[in-house]
Order: structure tokens, then C-alpha cells, then sequence
């Protein structure tokens, strides 16, 4: 409560001094308001460079930002990060009030859904790695609807023979699946403990790999409309961790 | 965990009294030995690779004795198996090359591992709160924000859609425009029928269509419909065909009813 | 100051106690939460009795909107009632800030998407290059459109006949795209292994690896002055579509 407290909208700000001040308090909270208007009016996270172009000379953006997020925190409305940008959402646990008429989210398949974990945790990977990890070529129709969605993007090149381009996520997948960055993936400090996300397989890999042709084989997973219910993939229940 | 994955199975059609199998639910080998390696329930670090090797190897033997048509890799996998499985029964020779049986079973146990852990990601990633269905933007925004100098969007994703849907397409144009190199039988009858006042003998079919070849891929399709149209015109009188024997050549000239002026004419203005 | 302290977010609840409560305070300030969130989310202004459909039973929709109002008329955005309905508005004060940037981001045509992408491929490439390869006349209010973007330069002139004019990307191409050099665009099998070409392309298909944007190559002389004012290209006004 405090801790809120100290954040008040409309609070004196006098309240503040003992903080390193170099705006005058009555420009320091028109940045905030400044700020707060312009990550309320878009849908889309607004840069920190632009918010800050947009304010007083002077004013210490971070500050301002993390102070905002701090008044949000506990409202139905919060204020939340997306890598270098800011974007106001509704609060997680009010989804089932809040519930608009067009459903917006797009279903995956489960193959998709496997490609755009692996790209996620892996990044920069090159389709030869993802299909090493998976064991079965990608399909069409998975890496393109994950780029089409706008989640997964073509990164750059791998600086090896070849040059294989590697895939990446975008800011778009950070802000669908409510993450500030990459290192917030769920478990992604464990698994590169464990040495999964480092590729290297501990011995050779004489282990069959799926051949190279681009056609796809016929034992590429057909799933696309399969509930993913009934794959065990939207009842994470018990099943923490591995 | 475990009534998940039982679930799974079922879904997968992989009933074992029923011996009903379908590999369609499975992605690859891979995927299918993690699901057997599943059903030993241990820690994936503790797997029998030597008792998964066989499991899988059973397994598809088993479909194939149903024969059911397996994809290559699924065979692939089952030779690398017994391989290992092998490698794994028989003593270390000193001189051996290459990675011991110990230590493919470890790249395998790795790659089972790692597949697992990214199945588990994908679960917990789908289960977040998502834009659109948990949480949710500004619903009447207010601005849309121009941070690019440009003034115009366009992602990497639509650039490279529409070079490479353009490049499609503009390809396949090319290829319908080749079709026009085959001959019709209306083609080949106007041809023959042009030819005909010059053959008083007989003359082999290859020798007057020489002029009308002009690249050799187009020599298939001339010789074929001028022979299907030599057939028609022999009925109708116009045409004597002779052949000595089989893939001797075809020998044509000028049959009882031939095609006057008048009607080749006709012929040559239907055409256009 | 003292008015809207009382409505703070975050404040313990017992200084409202003298008020008629009919809600146990943690119940009143989810309503509050949800009705707020309800108003950010909705595309049109929300109805008090839709809100009211959505809050805890009991909630008392009048008093509750007045604190929200009250809590946001300082801020950066405000609550507004317009009739019996409620929405969201940047604060008067601050219209300044959403609005000065009322320069709108456009979406490039298919047919602009489609001549920027030959110009990055094909570079350097003429504009005669460019419509043999899409199979019709490009209008100059395309390749405009892409020039103004930034997008899209005069490289050099080629030396031959007639010393065509060629195109070639920016560096704000490579900005805008993502890409740190030309080179790093997907070649054909990478665009077939990411499903954007299908499997069955034709064999007579193929992709240029796109020549640096930086080095003219030995046929290319490069752009001068008296070029541009030659091509008339100082004075784009007088030259219109084909």
C-alpha cells in the first residue's frame, strides 16, 4: 500500500523531493501526463524514443515510465513494457469480463505452435535447426502463418557456410504473449542450465535427420484444426517444468 | 502428467488390442519415439535407450506387418536402431571408429530431452495471457503513432509475399504460354491437308513435317497429332497411309477424295 | 488535492466507510477495476447499463463512475460521460500531443510492395527491367511513392543505349526492413523452406542474389547534377503517370 501510495495520482509532489529532481515538480508531472496520454491513446506500444521526444526538455523518461507503471500496477487498466515500448492492456484477470465479440486470437497448429516455441527460445535459429530439434521437415504453412501473424520474422544471416538466414521473434509475439522480453520466457533460465538451448547435441549426430528436399513428406502433421485441448496443450494443470 | 499423455495416445490411435495404428497422428520418428519413451514412464534422463530401441523397432515391425506404408524416415530411424542396439550389446572394440554405442544413446536421450522441453515451452506459451482473448488494447484508440520518417508500413514479410507470389505467377504465365507449342489435331489436319496436292507418291510422314518443326522438343507433339489427323483424313478418303511394320516408318499420299481448293480454304478462314 | 486523494487508487478502503457502503470495500474496488477496464477496451463509448450488467451484484454503477471520473480528471486521459454512456479521452489539455502527429501511416500498394522488392532483388535495375519482370507498365506515381518513402534511389545509368537510369535501395530500406545488408534477403530455397513459394516452382524461376546497394557495378556510370536536371527528375512535377 505504501508503495502505491507514494505513486498517487494527483499526489502532491512534494512528496518526491528527496529523489534526484531536475524538472521543476509541475514539469515533471506534466511529462507524466504526457507520457500517459500518448501510450493511452494508441493500441500499439509506443517507443520510448518517441514518448521522450515528446516531452519537456529535461525530464527523466525512465523515472516517469516506471512510476506510471507503478500507479497502473493495481488498476483494471495496466501499464505494461514490451522490449523498448510501452502499451496500456487491460488486466490479465479481468479476461473474463472484459471479453469482446470478435475473438482475435489466432489458433495454431500444433506444429506451429512447436516452431514458434523453438524460434522463441532458440533464436537466431535457421530452419535447418529447427527441423534438427524437431525431427520432421517444416511444413508450409507453419513458418509462413507465424510471420504472416507477425510473431516470427526473418532475423539476418548465420555467419557460416552457407549462410543460412535465421528466424526471430518480433515485438508483436512479446506483446501477444504478455512477455517485457525474451528472458521472460517461462523457463528459459532452466533449460539453457540444462544445455537444451545450446544446440550442440553432446556427441555427433549420426542420428537420422529429415532429408533436405523442400517437398514436404507425407508424414508431416496434418493437425491444423485438431483441438489442441485434446493434445494436452491448453491444460498446462500439474504439469510444471520437466 | 501422466493422464495427459494417456490421452495422447488414444488420440493418436495407438490402441495396442486393437492393433489399429495410425501414423498420421505422429510427426516423424522423432516424435514417435518420444512418445515410447514416454510410455516408460521415467525420467526422460533415465530412459532404457537399449528397451526404447526395441520398443520402436517392434513397433514397426508391427505396422508393417499390417502393411501399412511407412515413410522412409520411419525405416531410417528403425536401421539406425538396430544399429545402435548393437553397438550397444557388443563389447568396445579397442579399434572401433567412430562414437561408442554409449554415446549415441546419449545424443538420442539429448534429443529426446530437447523436444520434450520445447513441447512442454509451446504448452506454457499458449497458456499465457494473450493479447485478444486475455488482455486487451485500447479498444477506440486515439492516434496511431507515425515513427517512421517514411510515412508508409510495410513489413519484410509483406515485401517478400509479394516478390515472391509476382515471380509465381509471372512464371507460370511463361509456362501456359510454352502450352501453345502443341500441336492440335485441328493444326495437324490443316497442315496435312496443305501438303497433300504435292504428294503423288508416297512420302514418309517424318520427311514433310521437317518444315513445320522448328525446335526438336515440338517433334512429339507434330508427329502425334499429324498421325491421329492422318487416321481421320484416311477415313474420309482423302488420305492412303502404308506402314511396313512396327516403328517402320509411316509412308502418306494423296487418297481418292482429295481436299479441293475450296475446302482448304474454308479450312485455313475457320482457323483464322 | 484533498478531492482527489479521497479517490486514489491503491487507498486503503476504511476512508470511504462513512459512505453508504453495500459492497465489502474489496468487492467495490474490483468494480471499479472492471468498469474501468470495460471502458478502455471497448471501440465505442460503453452504456451504463451494459457496465452495470458486468459489475459484482450490489455494485453501485453511479458512484463508482464519479470516483473514477474524479481520479482521472487530473491525469492524462479522462473519463467522459456523453450521455448515459462512458469513454476515454486525452485530456483537452494535451489534444497537442496525439494530434501533431496526425501524418498517417499509409500502406504501401501491392503494386509499390511489388516494384520495391524487384528493385531489391534485381538492383541495379531499370524502370524497362522492372516492367519486364512484373509484366506490366509501372506508373511513375509508384516508383514516386517509393522514392519519397526513402525506399528507393537513383543508383547510376547504365551504359547502354539510350544510358537508362537504374534503382537501387537505401539504407532506410534496410532500416525499415530489418536487414542489416541486401544480401541478407531470403534466396529461392529459403523462401520455399519458409513456405512463401510453394513447393512447385517452375524451374525457369530464379532469384537474383541482389548486388551491393553501395558499389555501382561495370556497366553502371554514376547519377550526376546534370543528369537529373536532364531527366527532369529536379522537377518532378511535370512528368505525370503513363
Amino acid at each position: 500500500m505504501a508503495e502505491a501510495q507514494k505513486y498517487l495520482p494527483g499526489m502532491p509532489d512534494e512528496e518526491m523531493e528527496h529523489e534526484a529532481v531536475t524538472l521543476d515538480p509541475r514539469l515533471e508531472r506534466e511529462a507524466e501526463r504526457i507520457a500517459e496520454a500518448l501510450v493511452f491513446a494508441s493500441a500499439q506500444p509506443v517507443s520510448e524514443t518517441y514518448i521522450a521526444s515528446r516531452l519537456p526538455r529535461g525530464a527523466d523518461l525512465g523515472r516517469i515510465m516506471s512510476r506510471l507503471k507503478a500507479l497502473y500496477a493495481q488498476r483494471g487498466v495496466n501499464l505494461v513494457q514490451i522490449a523498448d515500448h510501452w502499451a496500456f492492456r487491460t488486466a490479465a484477470d479481468l479476461s473474463f469480463v472484459v471479453q469482446t465479440d470478435e475473438q482475435e486470437v489466432k489458433k495454431l497448429s500444433r506444429a506451429a505452435l512447436e516452431v514458434l516455441a523453438i524460434i522463441a527460445y532458440h533464436q537466431p535459429v535457421t530452419r535447418a535447426e529447427i527441423e534438427d530439434i524437431r525431427g520432421v521437415q517444416t511444413s508450409k504453412g507453419t513458418l509462413d502463418v507465424l510471420m504472416e501473424a507477425g510473431w516470427v520474422r526473418f532475423r539476418g544471416r548465420r555467419r557460416t557456410p552457407g549462410r543460412p538466414v535465421t528466424f526471430g521473434t518480433t515485438r508483436d509475439f512479446l506483446d501477444q504473449f504478455g512477455l517485457e522480453e525474451i528472458r521472460d520466457l517461462p523457463g528459459i533460465e532452466e533449460l539453457k542450465g540444462a544445455g537444451l538451448l545450446s544446440g550442440r547435441v553432446p556427441s555427433n549426430l549420426l542420428i537420422p535427420v529429415p532429408a533436405s528436399e523442400d517437398e514436404l513428406s507425407e508424414n508431416e502433421d496434418p493437425i491444423t484444426q485438431m483441438d489442441l485441448e485434446e493434445l494436452g496443450l491448453l491444460t498446462p494443470k500439474a504439469e510444471e517444468d520437466d | 502428467m501422466e493422464p495427459l499423455w494417456q490421452e495422447e495416445a488414444a488420440d493418436r490411435g495407438l490402441h495396442e488390442e486393437a492393433l489399429v495404428v495410425d501414423l498420421a497422428g505422429f510427426e516423424g520418428p522423432l516424435d514417435l519415439l518420444l512418445h515410447l519413451a514416454r510410455s516408460q514412464r521415467v525420467d526422460l534422463s533415465r530412459i532404457s535407450v537399449l528397451a526404447l530401441a526395441e520398443q520402436y523397432i517392434a513397433f514397426i515391425e508391427r505396422v508393417r506387418s499390417i502393411r501399412i506404408e511407412l515413410a522412409a524416415d520411419y525405416l531410417v530411424m528403425a536401421a539406425w536402431l538396430a544399429y545402435l542396439k548393437s553397438r550397444l550389446l557388443l563389447p568396445q572394440q579397442a579399434k572401433d571408429e567412430g562414437p561408442s554405442g554409449e554415446e549415441m544413446a546419449s545424443a538420442l536421450a539429448f534429443r529426446l530431452k530437447r523436444l520434450e522441453a520445447m513441447r512442454d515451452a509451446a504448452t506454457r506459451l499458449v497458456n499465457r495471457n494473450r493479447l485478444g482473448r486475455d488482455v486487451f488494447p485500447r479498444g477506440a484508440p486515439e492516434h496511431i503513432v507515425a515513427e517512421k520518417r517514411s510515412g508508409y508500413d510495410a513489413s519484410l514479410y509483406d515485401l517478400l509475399t509479394a516478390y515472391a507470389s509476382l515471380r509465381q505467377r509471372q512464371a507460370i504465365t511463361q509456362v501456359t504460354i510454352e502450352k501453345r507449342h502443341v500441336w492440335s489435331l485441328s493444326d495437324a489436319r490443316l497442315i496435312l491437308a496443305r501438303m497433300i496436292g504435292s504428294l503423288d507418291d508416297w512420302t514418309a510422314l517424318d520427311h514433310f513435317l521437317l518444315r513445320y518443326m522448328t525446335s526438336p522438343k515440338e517433334r512429339a507433339t507434330a508427329i502425334a497429332s499429324s498421325f491421329a489427323a492422318s487416321l481421320e483424313m484416311v477415313r474420309e478418303g482423302r488420305l492412303e497411309i502404308r506402314q511396313e511394320g512396327a516403328f517402320a516408318p509411316i509412308y502418306l499420299r494423296r487418297g481418292p477424295k482429295p481436299i479441293d481448293a475450296a475446302t482448304l480454304a474454308e479450312m485455313e478462314a475457320a482457323r483464322g
